[in-house]
């Protein structure tokens, strides 16, 4: 199966294509096909995974574009880290798949919703298989498109609008650096196959400084595209799409991308300890930041994405500490336990057209399964044993504990940290939500458990969310870790033992704010107002970048817009203006009041604001002028050059 | 009767038999002729006069044939066959293919004298061709002055509205003085070198022509990258261009963005590759700067377009920008990334045109909010609008990504690091603009639901345009073949 | 004999006063003469740049009759342009024809 | 100083100075005069060049239908320019004065020119031209007729499609209103 892989990504084209045409003919506007397609891809993924297990591995390359001396190649590699990744994306979009028939049943958009789901499940398995970077960079274009058409699937609203192009734009600009770190490594390897670069890395032909901003750059794409500080601030809102496009992007799709593309090019940071350093600080500062903005959100879909940004901070701080394997273990635990958690979310949803958890309460009595796996996502999420996070997570401190890389440190800490905050703001959502007296008694009563083609993925989430952990556990003999080369595995006792008692300690502290209430919740947030200010406004950096990035650009329109009409119309009419001024002074009527009452009403037309937007004069002399003033100084630069 | 020395005697029967390559623009100008000729007959019922004009079209197409293979200069060094004419000629007979396709609804609605419509743009495309397949100057000359004069007239077209005729005396005013302009560089080249012919005008300069007359050759580049500067709306040439595309018809606007400024192009590349490639650095570091001034003015003036027509000229102003860094680079690899570009850019912007188009013929404006609700009247149209803008931002598979791809591994590749940043930030720009589009047709509510209409003629140049954009893109590489064939490579 | 340099020389000249006559008056016929006295300086150009090359060379000429051609075309279509202007507009001040801007 | 540079000095002086009336006199059909003035001068240094099928042809087609087509324009146009009120007005040197710095007589367009001809002389100045190439000039009439229909019979074919398309052109754009489309209408 697997010298054929390339049929796993063929099948969702193919299956977008197919409900794109032909859906509106086709049986409930061809859900099924979708569901079908993607659960054979699942299906032959599981057996390349198997076949890989066994030693299998193949690369396919053919020339695709060739211009002059310059080749792009179009290829795809099988190895261990594909496989893994591939069984992820193919189980999670196919679970997503099935629950979207109930979760978005009756829909306006029924067939374009899952149109788009398998196109953006075949940009992620072309990303996954992609045998060199820029074949790999086109599909992480590609994704960023997909979850942009399905953030946005609910366009009629502002929210997804807003959401949509939040993350189309921010990740865009991650994907800008990554573009970048492309030319630079195209530039000095020129090759841009991933085996390739690997041969040459390990042979040392590449520069360690070209490597080390090579690397840096491509992380640049990684931090647009999983969400890392400083461009996580499109990750939350990004929850303005319908739930189970939550769960894909936030567990196996979109924010995976940015982590298996550091993952796929890991041999460029190995290398390079300033760049795993960078990998390590941003990793755990996302990490922390996360975790903290997560404590304070009353929506419960928001708290899920925070959790998200916090996770993707932990597998970038794995990599970041050099462990690949920790990294990828945690994105194949996340995967499951998030899916369940959002899938869940979006079961509340279903029932109670709310997310925000100040008017829930007392749920599990109405729908016991959601509760269920709500519970066992946040204490897989939380790192409880024997559940998958616990793994993970124990994986991850410990490689950062070992780990000699600068920031190490610090990183070990923040996770740490982030353990502890974690299983309190988890303990805190599902007791809101689930038990106590319910705060909204009119929602309460309409609350009904989901359809069992919503409840039936959620079990199946929940099984994996509690086994998931196990491949990479002593049972198992570590048999995830073997499968991507890691060698042997040290468990300090000190890390698990600070592990757990962060978990126990957040999730004793949660319950006894909310469940207890032993202490005023009131009480604390006074006693700390700057911080909870500060962490409540998600420190501020939806503000900072509308103050920056957003007002910069219209400065710089509005600037050159000045410059067209102000300094040229002013070179034209400098000397004149003042003589007509003077002259008209005394004259019958003001060429001025004249020429205010034109421009008024222009600026009316278009609107306030756009007055100072103004480009050009209008007037062909004006222009002239630059044409020629243009060309002088350019003949009276060419003249000095010659000099 | 004294015997005179004749310069450049030739053979009367070797031209004739020659006239065969020159097939193509014999067509095209024989078509538009006769169209002249038989509209005053039709009274107003000039419609089937678009089939004939395509005929036109499919007939120059066919009568390339004799051309293809065919290398060196014919027609007494009038005329070259080579890669680069190969290449050009198909371009820009598809772009007045696509154009013709899309105008007679629009035609019909505005009252536009549709068989002079297309007599004009028939003649244009003669000279922008001839303009890509000549070493000669003056032939280069000629070909531009046609597509230019055709143009001015063209622009004005809707002869009773003020902006029109606006669009019309701008286009003319500041084109004549930028051929002025252009001009003055040739007679310096030509009297810098003695002759009028590129590969001549090669020769003489590495002969050492460059070396003794280095001033006055550089006053002439100067005022060729003007003049060209000019017909490719660069900035700072470029500031008759919002105004002459906003103001004229739909379609011209549509022919003159693409087909004049490729056929600025295409000449600046012979002339500068071919005729002044030994003062190299000199303009490729002019180009470079010109490059990021005319992507960046364009981008960020775009933003601030509330009228959709407008914004599409600061569009392809930013377009020239990224076609630009090839000029820029020089090298084998940016020409023909350039090459490859000019066709992308063909069909794409076209294709965003056509919607335009669209919108207008169905009796609305160009405004952003005409744009609102079209998802829902005209799914087909949006979508495929949408498609062509993703081409023009630059996201795969479109044609577009693959343009500015090569370009930007070309720059990068030349060492000019700078310029390709700056190419991939302006493309994150340029995303702001197309999306406010994208974000009106698909989000915003329709003031009416009433659908719109378009005639089958002009959805087969829509689907053409569209669909070029999609192959071009997904099957690039029979393109890319093409454009590495067509390279002028420098001396 | 006439030294090369004045011919040009004086046709720079020329070339500049089309340039102030085309940016200083607001006239479109006005700035059409001055475009047509910038094509009469590169005419001058290129008969002495043809006088100076070769005793027998007449390329420049021959380009330079081209150029009076075009010309004259050219301002057949220009005045065709103002004119249908004047008539709709009673302006031919390119200054009072700024509609499209911005 | 040689005749023929005699003639020609006087020649360029006369169409500068007449260019030089054309941009600033205040009436159009004075400026129209005086371009014809400047184009005959431009036909005369044509003579002092050898050049003298071209002096026939810039006195036929500049000075003569150029000439006329713009007077006609003129004709037909601005009223109000023909008795120079287009033109701010004033009186002696303040009216001079004010001209050069009205609003778009400003300072701005002479410092382009008068930058223009300063770098174009300076280069001129700094390239070496070549003197005059020995031998007789040859009569250019009978050399351009045969280059003509020779070597340059493909652009002489399609300067007609140039004419062509200006009078396509020129016809479209200035048919009156109301001539066609009126027709069009009438059932």
């Amino acid at each position: 199966m697997t010298e054929h892989a390339w049929l796993i990504v063929v099948l969702p084209l193919v299956s977008w294509l197919l409900i794109s045409a032909f859906g509106r003919r086709l049986k409930n506007e061809g859900d099924w096909l979708g569901v079908v397609t993607i659960g054979v891809t699942l299906v032959l993924s599981l057996v390349v995974l198997w076949e890989v297990a066994g030693g299998a591995a193949t690369r396919v390359s053919v020339p695709w574009l060739v211009m002059g001396d310059w080749q792009l190649d179009m290829g795809y590699l099988i190895d261990p880290l594909a496989a893994v990744m591939l069984v992820v994306v193919t189980a999670i979009s196919f679970l997503v798949h099935v629950y979207s028939m109930g979760y978005m049943h009756g829909d306006a958009r029924y067939r374009r919703y899952f149109a788009t789901l398998s196109f953006f499940t075949f940009s992620m398995l072309g990303l996954v298989v992609a045998d060199n970077l820029i074949l790999l960079f086109f599909f992480f274009e590609l994704v960023g498109l997909a979850s942009y058409l399905l953030i946005g699937h609910w366009y009629e609203n502002l929210g997804p609008r807003l959401a949509s192009l939040k993350a189309f734009i921010v990740t865009r600009i991650g994907d800008l650096a990554f573009l970048v770190g492309l030319a630079v490594l195209v530039l000095a390897t020129g090759t841009t196959g991933i085996p390739e670069l690997r041969e040459l890395v390990e042979h040392h032909q590449v520069p360690a400084t070209v490597l080390t901003l090579a690397a840096i750059l491509v992380f640049g794409g990684a931090v647009g595209k999983s969400a890392q500080f400083p461009l996580h601030v499109w990750l939350p809102d990004a929850m303005e799409g319908p739930t189970p496009v939550s769960a894909l992007i936030h567990a196996a799709t979109m924010v995976a991308a940015g982590v298996y593309l550091v993952a796929r090019s890991f041999f460029l940071f190995e290398p390079s300890a300033t760049a795993l350093s960078v990998v390590a600080v941003i990793g755990g500062i996302t990490a922390l930041l996360g975790a903290t903005i997560g404590v304070l959100q009353t929506d419960m879909k928001r708290v899920m994405a925070y959790s998200t940004v916090s996770q993707l901070g932990y597998m970038m701080m794995a990599l970041g500490v050099g462990s690949l394997v920790a990294g990828m273990f945690h994105l194949w635990t996340h995967a499951f336990f998030k899916a369940l958690l959002f899938l869940a979310a979006g079961s509340v949803m279903h029932a109670m057209h709310t997310m925000e958890m100040h008017s829930m309460g007392g749920l599990y009595r109405k729908m016991p399964v959601t509760a269920w796996a709500t519970i066992i996502g946040g204490l897989a999420l939380a790192g409880v044993w024997p559940l998958a996070g616990f793994y993970s997570k124990e994986e991850i401190l410990n490689a950062a504990f070992y780990s000699g890389v600068s920031g190490a440190g610090f990183a070990f800490w923040a996770g740490v940290i982030s353990a502890l905050l974690t299983a309190f703001y988890m303990t805190r959502a599902v007791i809101l939500v689930f038990f106590g007296r319910p705060r909204d008694r009119h929602r309460y009563e309409h609350a009904h458990e989901s359809p069992p083609v919503m409840t039936v993925p959620l079990a199946i989430l929940m099984v994996l969310a509690v086994t998931a952990g196990w491949v990479n556990a002593p049972i198992s003999h570590h048999w995830f870790g073997k499968l991507l080369g890691e060698a042997e595995v040290h468990l300090a006792p000190i890390v698990t033992v600070l592990a757990v008692g962060a978990t126990l300690l957040g999730v004793a502290a949660g319950y006894a704010i909310y469940a207890l209430r032993l202490v005023d919740r009131r009480a604390v947030i006074n006693a700390l107002r700057p911080v909870y200010t500060l962490v409540r406004n998600k420190y501020y950096f939806d503000e900072l970048y509308n103050a920056t990035v957003l007002r910069g650009s219209l400065r710089l329109a509005e600037w050159a817009a000045w410059f067209d009409q102000r300094v040229i119309d002013w070179l034209v009419n400098a000397v004149g203006y003042v003589a007509v001024k003077l002259s008209e002074a005394a004259g019958k009527f003001d060429l001025s009041v004249v020429d205010g009452l034109v421009n008024g009403a222009a600026a009316v037309t278009v609107g306030a604001g756009r007055r100072l937007r103004t480009i050009q004069t209008g007037f062909v002399q004006t222009y002239i002028l630059t044409f020629f003033a243009a060309l002088v100084v350019g003949l009276v630069v060419f003249q000095l050059w010659r000099l | 009767m004294p015997t005179l020395p004749i310069v450049g005697e030739v053979d009367t029967a070797v031209l004739v038999a020659q006239l065969i390559f020159l097939l193509p623009e014999l067509i095209l100008a024989v078509t538009g002729t006769v169209i002249v000729a038989i509209s005053p007959l039709l009274r107003g019922r000039e419609r089937p006069l678009v089939f004939v004009a395509a005929t036109g079209v499919l007939a120059a197409f066919a009568g390339l044939g004799p051309s293809v293979g065919g290398a060196g200069e014919v027609l007494a060094r009038m005329l070259v066959l080579d890669g680069t004419s190969t290449f050009f000629r198909p371009v820009f007979m598809l772009g007045a293919l696509i154009v013709i396709g899309l105008s007679p609804d629009y035609l019909a609605r505005r009252q536009v004298p549709a068989g002079e419509f297309y007599a004009l743009v028939l003649f244009a495309t003669v000279g922008i061709m001839l303009m890509a397949s000549t070493h000669e100057l003056l032939m280069l000359y000629l070909g531009l002055e046609l597509a230019s004069i055709s143009g001015y007239v063209l622009a004005g077209m809707l002869r009773s509205d003020a902006r029109s005729q606006e669009a019309s005396i701008k286009l003319f005013l500041i084109g004549a003085m930028g051929s002025a302009v252009l001009l003055f560089g040739l007679s310096l080249v030509y009297g810098i070198t003695g002759s009028t012919n590129l590969v001549e005008i090669g020769h003489a300069l590495t002969g050492g022509a460059a070396a003794t007359f280095r001033p006055a050759l550089l006053a002439a580049t100067m005022f060729l990258v003007a003049g060209f500067g000019f017909k490719m709306a660069a900035v700072p040439f470029h500031m008759y261009v919002p105004d002459a595309y906003e103001g004229a018809p739909t379609p011209v606007a549509a022919f003159l963005s693409v087909g004049l400024e490729g056929a600025a192009f295409a000449a600046a590349i012979r002339v500068f590759v071919t005729g002044l490639g030994i003062i190299q650095p000199n303009w490729a570091a002019v180009f470079a700067v010109l490059a990021l001034a005319t992507m960046t003015l364009g981008n960020v003036t775009a933003l601030l377009q509330q009228n959709v027509k407008r914004m599409m000229a600061y569009s392809s102003i930013a377009q020239a920008g990224y076609i630009l860094v090839g000029l820029a680079v020089a090298t084998d690899r940016g020409i023909s990334a350039m090459l490859y570009y000019v066709l992308a850019y063909t069909v794409m912007n076209l294709g965003a045109w056509a919607a335009l188009i669209y919108l207008s013929h169905n009796g609305q404006s160009e405004e952003l909010a005409d744009f609102a609700g079209l998802g829902r009247r005209a799914p087909l149209v949006a979508w495929a609008l949408t498609f062509c803008f993703l081409s023009l931002i630059g996201i795969p598979p479109t044609a577009g990504f693959f343009g500015k791809f090569l370009l930007f591994s070309a720059a990068v590749d030349a060492g000019l690091f700078w310029l390709a940043v700056a190419m991939a930030v302006n493309s994150v720009i340029s995303l702001g603009y197309y999306w406010n589009v994208v974000r009106a047709m698909f989000m915003e509510e329709p003031a009416t639901e009433e659908p719109l209409k378009a005639s089958p003629v002009f959805g087969l140049g829509f689907t053409l345009a569209v669909l070029g954009t999609l192959l071009i893109g997904l099957g690039a590489a029979p393109f890319f073949r093409l454009v590495s064939a067509a390279v002028v490579t420098l001396p | 004999m006439i030294p090369l340099s004045w011919v040009l020389v004086s046709a720079a000249l020329l070339f500049g006063l089309g340039l102030y006559g085309a940016l200083a008056r607001t006239n479109a016929v006005r700035i059409l003469i001055a475009i047509e006295l910038m094509l009469n300086a590169v005419n001058l150009n290129l008969v002495g740049f043809s006088r100076y090359l070769s005793p027998h060379d007449v390329t420049g000429q021959v380009f330079a009759l081209f150029v009076i051609t075009v010309a004259a075309a050219e301002a057949a279509v220009g005045l065709a342009i103002i004119l249908m202007i004047v008539r709709q507009r009673d302006v031919s001040d390119v200054d009072r024809i700024n509609l499209l801007k911005w | 100083m040689t005749g023929l540079q005699i003639a020609f000095l006087a020649l360029s002086a006369v169409m500068l100075f007449a260019a030089w009336k054309v941009v600033t006199s205040d009436i159009i059909v004075h400026a129209a005069l005086w371009m014809v003035l400047s184009f005959v001068a431009v036909a005369g240094i044509f003579l002092t060049l050898h050049a003298e099928f071209l002096f026939a042809v810039q006195l036929l087609v500049y000075a003569g239908a150029i000439t006329a087509l713009v007077i006609f324009a003129i004709m037909l146009s601005d009223i109000r320019e023909l008795r120079g009120e287009g033109e701010p007005a004033g009186a002696g040197l303040g009216r001079r004065v004010r001209r050069l710095v009205s609003r778009r007589l400003g300072l701005a367009p002479a410092a382009v020119a008068v930058g223009f001809a300063a770098v174009m002389y300076s280069v001129y100045r700094a390239t070496p031209w070549p003197g005059l190439p020995p031998g007789d000039p040859a009569p250019s009439t009978l050399a351009i007729g045969r280059e003509l229909f020779g070597t340059y019979v493909v652009p002489f074919e399609l300067a007609s499609i140039v004419l062509l398309v200006a009078m396509v052109g020129a016809i479209v754009l200035t048919l009156r209103e109301g001539g066609r489309e009126k027709e069009e209408k009438r059932p």
